[in-house]
């Protein structure tokens, strides 16, 4: 198949028509009928497609179980989804003003993200780390850094989602219950999330500051904690969004994300809780790609799929336990750089899909991500997609609009019969954790993001602008470029290195040694490092602390050695 | 000093004797694309060769040889030993291309200019890869390396050429291998000076270590001075501490060593090295100057039509060709 | 700061459920959720059936976009000519696969680019100006008309329009068998919303079934009209309005045709109809497959055609211009992006997506090409397109499909009583609930009842800037002048004569469009073509509704 | 007689570890019958160019995707020339501006592809370039 160049569109208006590319263009048709996932669709489906269904029992009404048609009876008629926006732009302090930004313009809750070093669990004044504060989300070195980035956002009112997944979710958690103590609220009381799933994040290159024992160690430590002080915080959101974006297929990501979640289900059940006490505060990371349809089935498929292995494998009895709660993030490696605008075409059908799926909290793309971190007027009109969908489309009416469509309804099944497939396929590794540490899931996430390319390579998937309608190169990007002030990461460097000279050290290496002594006992560790927290312990001091005591290196990079010997 | 441009041998040669690094990677690669050129230099750099440790290390991909080597390197260094590694991957031979990662896995000494680490492919033509190897070697130890590891895939006969050119050979093996080692019982004797029981921790290394012991006390001989050591690591572990065996790894590559040279052994070695290398230069330069001889004459297509005719087979033609050749070429 | 005014979080109520409409934009009562009880009434294989079979709910064909992806059609219209042919190439270049034509005001009002009523309106707001035969042959100038189909957006001057067309394609050899085109040519709208026409309803619909057999007649793959509920809905119809009006109007075609001897199965295949993808996602869906139903059954049903492609309703979409906002432009995109989907899904057979600086200018290169693109998305990477009607047997989109049918139904029984759409028209009828429903739109709106997000809430002081596009603005002088140049080179007796015989075959019941070819060969312009009926046919002035 | 190998290094910098973008390449590459050596994550300029030294290279291949390219590409061009380099391709991939570009370029990068970019138009660009410039 040939497809013709496009050239600069502003150039040569008086071209001769090609008739033959036209006609080519006229008849058109798919040249492939796969889903983006690679299966096939068949021309059309119809009530023989759903012959031998169970309605009550595999689909059931939205809020009963299995809840394949959502988890609320009455869906957003009960309260839109929430509306997030990351933010995190390399100090606290800016990052505090464009969290505000965009309370002021209709987000209804906060997610703030990590950058590299913060996620890795160094602090601004490490060799590594002085090149990268901020790049890439908000650095947090310490608690007079969680002040700041809080200043006057009212902690009972705002539901905040903490964007840190790596082991560094520990340190995150106990700043932020340090700094909210220390302004006087009932930590029993705060609503938010947390995302802590470091056994995934091994996989989005933070494999040194995530060996895996120490990842179901301190993310269950957060999930524990949680359960017994913060019955209203979502203690973990696990990201098959972040798999989805290796370049796995839709039931690859609800396969492996299910198969990542058992691991710390399994964790906490030996610690001595039940089910019933902590699943109602799971939560999940999803991704919705461009393939619409697809999506939503995904999506339905894991619902039914969660409630299935909590009621039959895990015993759970409370529905709540049963109801798979998810947050989407629109797909992030869906948008290119050329032709940036087209992205909010596809951000706007991938957010739409989410909805029509029955999302809790939906996070989209802003369109310039393919080239920098979101601009205020990315962020803006990815919030104003929401708002679109949510007040003018109509598509918040019902729950589950889709339900009962023949196409929907088969390609629910399809999903869930290939992911129950993949994760049998890990089963017979040995379990997700075998698969894990034998580096069998490495293999596989290359193997399937070869995949990727070579169906663009190929064309066996066409995308816009890369492998068809493709014009010349942009200059330019159309709204404006994001840049991460100097002064913010100098000043983040600074502030750390100044703090380090001014502490009590007493104080701070008695709570570090308790610290120490608590995790060497195998006790939970949060309550210590909030300790330690408010004697101004730093990010890399509390974790780097705790990873001495697992075997590794005070300093997951392994320049540093602790300063408490 | 651009790859297009043209190369003077004596100025590469002299650079490389300077520790230049560019000029040895360059001739390097001369040598890996079989260039003319290449010889002249050889001749220059052969006599400051002979007097490195070698080691070779072969086993399975996925059996953690680079992670070992890594260890090696790191032991070696504190020793305050120049380091050289040839990590040399026969593998996908078909499309020409290869993906080299060894690189990876030696990170912790990729700012140390004490290790010099060079990866190679296959190229699509392995028994070349054997002669370039040789070449390589003699490179390394002539730019000043006083240990050279070289690395290799798996055991088959092509590998062995390859990591002949050692004074000791590693064979790195995994539990659960069991069926594989009996069935190369024989190439492990053949081979292995020291056998490395990698991943220990994994389910039945204990009963693959008894068979592995079992067959080298089978197998031995008394005469021959040296047995086959079989030493248990553990590698590839993300805590430090969980890393087991290296010392007793450095050591018997050290025992090893001292016995070819309290043995005189190592002389021995070091003729085998050298026949070895002749052989493959023989077949290169032979194939290259008679076969590819052949070619401009248009004596080769004469040949092979006939053959195709049915007038003549193979056998013959080459009979035939290397009498007059060497007739003419020894009587001038 | 903003956020303390927000909700109490502990209730976790949003403040803005609630304020939106849990009615459609219809008006209907949606219920929080549908399931299998809710199709109990329906039975599967007379009232849905499959896609590309009776009564086509599902679709018109059987493997709808795997055959055929849909005409991806933009707006081809851009001041004279010669400038709309260079924006015709170039639109095809970047994927368009067929064009839209609009007509500039003058053009509309049936006056020449001379007629000082005309001054400073030649060429503008995205139209182009047609006078002359001669700029009908710049407009199509290397355009191969038997493979691109040029829609014309024309209604009152259709039959010149068309007059025009079919004397260029004549001279250029064209075999008229296979000529491929669009008239919208939809004169009962004209008085119910757009209000744009000349003559009396009586005489414009003689003239709208003169193109129509003169079509069928003489250029089969010609669709001489386009069935448009776009601009009733511009004007405020809701969407099942649209979806009533419009049939009711389709269905006064057919009764036209058959009530002047035309065969129903000779002229039906070739009524096509023109729908806007309005914001409400489902209730849009349901339009298109509620509308393929009732007009399938009503085809067979009431006017006996036998021929399945009499059955079949084939429609254009367009985004919908209304529903963008002159505020944070950049929102249209999303809108744009939405009701696009919602086409494709209701399986639409063209598209038209609006550029989204459209509310404040014409399209910019830049927008022009993002709405493009948009249509190649849904095709190439939604997997919307890959299998027929992806929604159907969905509790909800079936049950709306069926309430659809049933409220258009009422509306039939109305337009019934009052004795057809052209005794509605003259009673006022549909211009007053067309007025009634904006009126209580507006009201919704300006209420807060219904969100439009950056007018009525989430609104931003500063606007980002957009670039606009300015047309050259030079060209009306020479517009003119070549228009005068035109008019004096002509045959002055012939194009007398031509004029006589114009008002002569107007008067009888003899079709005009063999008459009109031979004047517009001759130079007439449109503008004197309707100056030349209407002194036969009379003007028309609408009484005022309120 | 071998064949002449296109020789290409292919890492990420830095402590941003989206590494997937740059073993595709990697793959790609290798299938398109170069001969690849991937560096992996977390390396440094210095690194990178004692790698790119060692193994002959005939082209530097870098990731980038958090905004770290204005940082790390100034570093990498002033290390090759350090060490007599000039004549290697370098060349980015990932997430950047298109404004970026020109100064990428005036700082020393000869091409750069984003997401988006196919693979077959990074093997035409390498078997086009290679031993071309500065010579």
């Amino acid at each position: 198949m040939t497809r013709k160049k496009v050239s600069a569109i502003q150039a040569q208006e008086n071209r001769e028509i090609n008739w033959d590319d036209y006609l080519q263009a006229y008849y058109e048709k798919p040249t492939s009928f796969r889903t983006w996932s690679g299966y096939e669709t068949k021309e059309l489906y119809t009530p023989e497609d759903r012959d031998g269904e169970n309605y009550r029992e595999n689909i059931g009404e939205a809020g009963q179980y299995p809840f394949t048609r959502g988890i609320h009876r009455n869906m957003f008629r009960g309260r839109y989804w929430t509306r997030r926006e990351v933010v995190g732009l390399g100090s606290p302090a800016d990052t505090h003003e464009r969290a505000a930004y965009c309370f002021k313009n209709g987000g209804t809750g906060l997610n703030t993200i990590a950058d590299v070093t913060y996620e890795m669990g160094l602090d601004p004044d490490h060799p590594w780390a002085q090149q990268e504060v901020g790049l890439t989300g908000v650095n947090i070195a310490h608690l007079q850094d969680m002040e700041t980035l809080v200043g006057d956002i009212p902690l009972d009112k705002v539901s905040w989602s903490l964007i840190t997944a790596s082991t560094a979710a520990a340190p995150t958690m106990a700043q932020y219950v340090a700094v909210a103590r220390n302004k006087g609220y009932d930590i029993s009381r705060l609503r938010g999330s947390v995302q802590n799933d470091p056994i995934h994040f091994r996989y989005c290159g933070f494999r040194p500051a995530c060996p895996l024992d120490l990842s179901i160690k301190l993310g269950s430590d957060v999930m524990e904690f949680c359960t017994r002080e913060m019955p209203k915080w979502y203690y973990t959101t696990v990201n098959m969004y972040d798999l989805r974006e290796q370049g796995l297929t839709a039931p690859q990501e609800i396969a492996y994300g299910l198969g990542i979640a058992m691991c710390y289900i399994d964790e906490l059940i030996r610690r001595g809780l039940h089910i019933d006490d902590f699943a109602p505060r799971f939560t999940f990371y999803v991704s919705c790609h461009i393939d619409i349809l697809e999506e939503i089935a995904k999506i339905r498929a894991a619902r039914r799929m969660w409630a299935k292995l909590m009621k039959d494998k895990y015993g759970a009895k409370d529905h709540r336990s049963m109801q798979f709660r998810f947050a989407v993030h629109t797909a992030g490696c869906s948008l290119i750089p050329q032709q940036p605008l087209n992205n909010l075409v596809r951000i706007a059908y991938e957010a739409l899909a989410a909805v029509l799926a029955g999302v809790q909290s939906l996070h989209c793309c802003s369109y310039d991500e393919p080239m920098c971190l979101p601009t205020e007027k990315g962020h803006l009109q990815a919030l104003r997609t929401q708002q679109i969908i949510a007040y003018e489309t109509g598509v918040t009416n019902v729950a589950d609009p889709l339900g009962g469509s023949y196409y929907i309804e088969s390609l629910t099944d399809k999903m869930e019969e290939e992911a129950l497939k993949f994760m049998k396929e890990v089963e017979d590794v040995g379990g997700m954790e075998e698969a894990i540490r034998a580096e069998w899931l490495d293999r596989r996430f290359e193997q399937e993001a070869v995949k990727r390319q070579k169906e663009l390579d190929q064309m066996e998937k066409l995308v816009v602008g890369v492998n068809i309608f493709t014009d010349e190169p942009e200059k330019t990007t159309p709204l404006g470029v994001q840049r991460i002030s100097n002064i913010s990461t100098k000043s983040q460097i600074e502030g750390v290195r100044k703090l380090k000279m001014s502490r009590d050290m007493n104080k701070l290496r008695e709570a570090i040694n308790k610290l120490r002594d608590t995790a060497a006992e195998g006790r939970n560790t949060i309550p210590a490092m909030i300790e330690a927290t408010q004697t101004l312990a730093t990010t890399s001091e509390l974790l780097g602390t705790v990873r001495e005591v697992f075997g590794y290196s005070y300093d997951p990079m392994n320049i540093i050695e602790s300063p408490f010997k | 000093m651009g790859r297009s441009n043209p190369v003077n041998p004596d100025e590469l040669a002299a650079g490389l004797l300077k520790g230049d690094r560019r000029a040895v990677a360059r001739m390097i690669t001369l040598v890996e694309d079989q260039d003319e050129r290449a010889n002249e230099m050889m001749k220059l750099v052969f006599p400051h060769t002979g007097r490195s440790m070698i080691i070779g290390i072969t086993g399975a991909g996925g059996s953690g040889k680079s992670t070992l080597i890594d260890h090696l390197i790191g032991r070696f260094r504190r020793m305050d030993k120049r380091v050289g590694v040839v990590a040399v991957d026969p593998s996908s031979p078909f499309s020409g291309g290869a993906l080299l990662g060894d690189r990876v896995r030696f990170q912790s000494h990729s700012l140390d200019e004490g290790v010099y680490i060079r990866s190679m492919g296959a190229r699509g033509y392995l028994g070349g890869l054997a002669r370039a190897t040789t070449d390589v070697v003699r490179i390394m130890e002539a730019m000043g390396n006083e240990v050279i590891i070289i690395e290799t895939l798996g055991a088959g006969q092509d590998e062995i050429d390859i990591i002949h050119v050692a004074q000791t050979c590693l064979l790195v093996l995994t539990p659960g291998m069991g069926d594989d080692i009996q069935a190369m019982k024989a190439g492990i004797m053949e081979i292995a000076d020291v056998i490395v029981l990698n991943k220990f921790d994994l389910d039945g290394a204990g009963q693959c270590l008894r068979s592995l012991e079992t067959i080298i006390h089978t197998g031995m001989s008394e005469d021959k001075g040296w047995a086959p050591r079989v030493v248990p690591t553990i590698a590839c572990a993300a805590k430090s501490s969980d890393v087991h065996g290296v010392d007793e790894l450095v050591q018997s590559i050290m025992d090893h060593q001292a016995y070819l040279h309290r043995s005189k052994k190592i002389e021995e070695v070091r003729a085998e090295r050298i026949e070895q290398e002749l052989g493959l230069v023989f077949k290169d330069e032979v194939e290259k100057v008679v076969f590819a001889g052949l070619k401009g004459t248009g004596k080769k297509r004469k040949y092979i039509e006939s053959i195709r005719a049915g007038k003549n087979d193979p056998y013959s033609v080459v009979e035939e060709v290397l009498s007059t050749f060497l007739k003419e070429e020894i009587l001038e | 700061m903003a956020y303390q005014d927000k909700r109490d979080a502990k209730t976790s109520s949003d403040p803005f459920v609630g304020l939106t409409p849990l009615k459609n934009m219809s008006g209907f009562e949606i219920k929080p959720f549908y399931g299998p009880e809710d199709l109990a009434g329906l039975d599967l294989d007379r009232d849905i059936g499959l896609p590309g079979d009776f009564p086509f709910v599902r679709g018109v064909y059987p493997t709808m976009y795997r055959g055929r992806q849909w005409t991806i059609r933009q707006l081809g219209s851009l001041g004279p000519p010669d400038q709309a042919n260079r924006r015709i190439r170039q639109l095809v270049d970047m994927g368009a696969t067929g064009i839209s034509v609009c007509l500039d005001m003058p053009t509309i009002m049936g006056r020449d680019s001379d007629d000082p009523l005309a001054e400073g309106e030649v060429g503008r707001c995205g139209g182009v100006a047609i006078d002359t035969v001669q700029d009908m042959r710049d407009l199509v100038a290397g355009i191969d008309l038997q493979k691109i189909s040029i829609n014309f957006v024309s209604n009152s001057q259709s039959a010149v329009i068309l007059a025009m067309f079919y004397a260029v394609a004549e001279e250029r050899g064209a075999r008229r068998e296979l000529l491929s085109g669009t008239l919208q040519n939809d004169i009962l709208k004209e008085y119910q919303a757009q209000k744009s026409y000349y003559f009396p309803p009586g005489p414009s619909l003689r003239l709208t079934m003169d193109t129509i057999s003169f079509s069928i007649k003489n250029l089969p793959r010609f669709n001489p009209i386009s069935i448009s509920g776009y601009q009733l809905a511009s004007a405020g119809a809701n969407p099942v309005q649209e979806l009533a009006f419009t049939l009711a109007n389709g269905f006064t075609y057919v009764e036209e045709g058959i009530k002047a001897g035309m065969d129903v199965d000779d002229f039906a295949p070739r009524l096509s109809f023109f729908f806007k993808a309005h914001n409400d996602f489902f209730e849009n869906v349901a339009k298109f497959r509620a509308a393929r139903r009732i007009w399938a059954r009503t085809l067979k049903d009431k006017f006996g055609a036998k021929n399945p492609a009499s059955w079949r309703l084939r429609v254009h979409t367009q985004t919908s211009g209304s529903s963008l906002t002159a505020q944070q432009m950049e929102n249209n995109i999303i809108r744009a992006t939405i009701q696009a989907l919602s086409a494709v899904m209701a399986g639409t057979q063209s598209l038209h997506t609006n550029s989204f600086n459209e509310a404040l200018s014409i399209p910019t290169p830049l927008s022009e090409r993002l709405a493009l693109r948009t249509q190649q998305i849904i095709a190439h990477e939604s997997g919307a397109a890959w299998t027929a009607d992806p929604l159907g047997g969905s509790y909800y989109v079936e049950t709306l499909t069926h309430r659809m049918e049933e409220e258009t139904q009422k509306y039939f029984r109305i337009i019934e009583k009052l004795g057809g759409v052209v005794a509605g028209i003259e009673r006022g009828y549909f211009q007053k609930e067309i007025a009634d429903s904006a009126f209580r739109y507006q009201q919704e709106v300006e209420k807060g009842e219904r969100v439009i997000v950056g007018l009525n809430r989430y609104t931003e002081e500063g606007e980002t800037e957009i670039e606009l596009r300015e047309i050259d603005s030079d060209f009306e002088p020479h517009k003119i002048a070549a228009l005068k140049e035109f008019k004096a080179r002509r045959d002055q007796d012939l194009l007398r004569s031509k004029g006589e015989e114009l008002r002569a075959v107007c008067r009888t019941e003899e079709n005009v469009m063999p008459t009109l070819v031979s004047a517009v060969q001759a130079g007439m312009t449109l503008g004197e073509a309707v100056d030349h009926m209407r002194a036969v046919f009379g003007a028309y002035r609408e009484q005022a509704i309120f | 007689m071998a064949k002449k190998k296109i020789k290409v290094i292919i890492s990420k910098v830095g402590l941003d570890g989206h590494d997937r973008g740059a073993k595709v390449v990697a793959s790609l590459l290798k299938e398109a019958g170069m001969e690849v050596v991937y560096l992996g994550m977390y390396q440094t300029p210095q690194s990178i160019v004692k790698a790119a030294l060692e193994e002959d290279a005939d082209v530097i291949g870098v990731s980038y995707l958090s905004g770290e390219h204005l940082v790390f590409t100034p570093l990498i061009v002033e290390e090759m020339k350090k060490h007599g380099l000039e004549d290697v391709l370098l060349i980015a991939g990932g997430s950047f501006p298109p404004e970026d570009i020109p100064s990428m370029k005036a700082l020393g990068i000869n091409e750069v592809f984003r997401g988006g970019s196919l693979t077959g138009e990074i093997v035409k660009y390498i078997e086009e370039n290679i031993g071309g410039q500065g010579a």
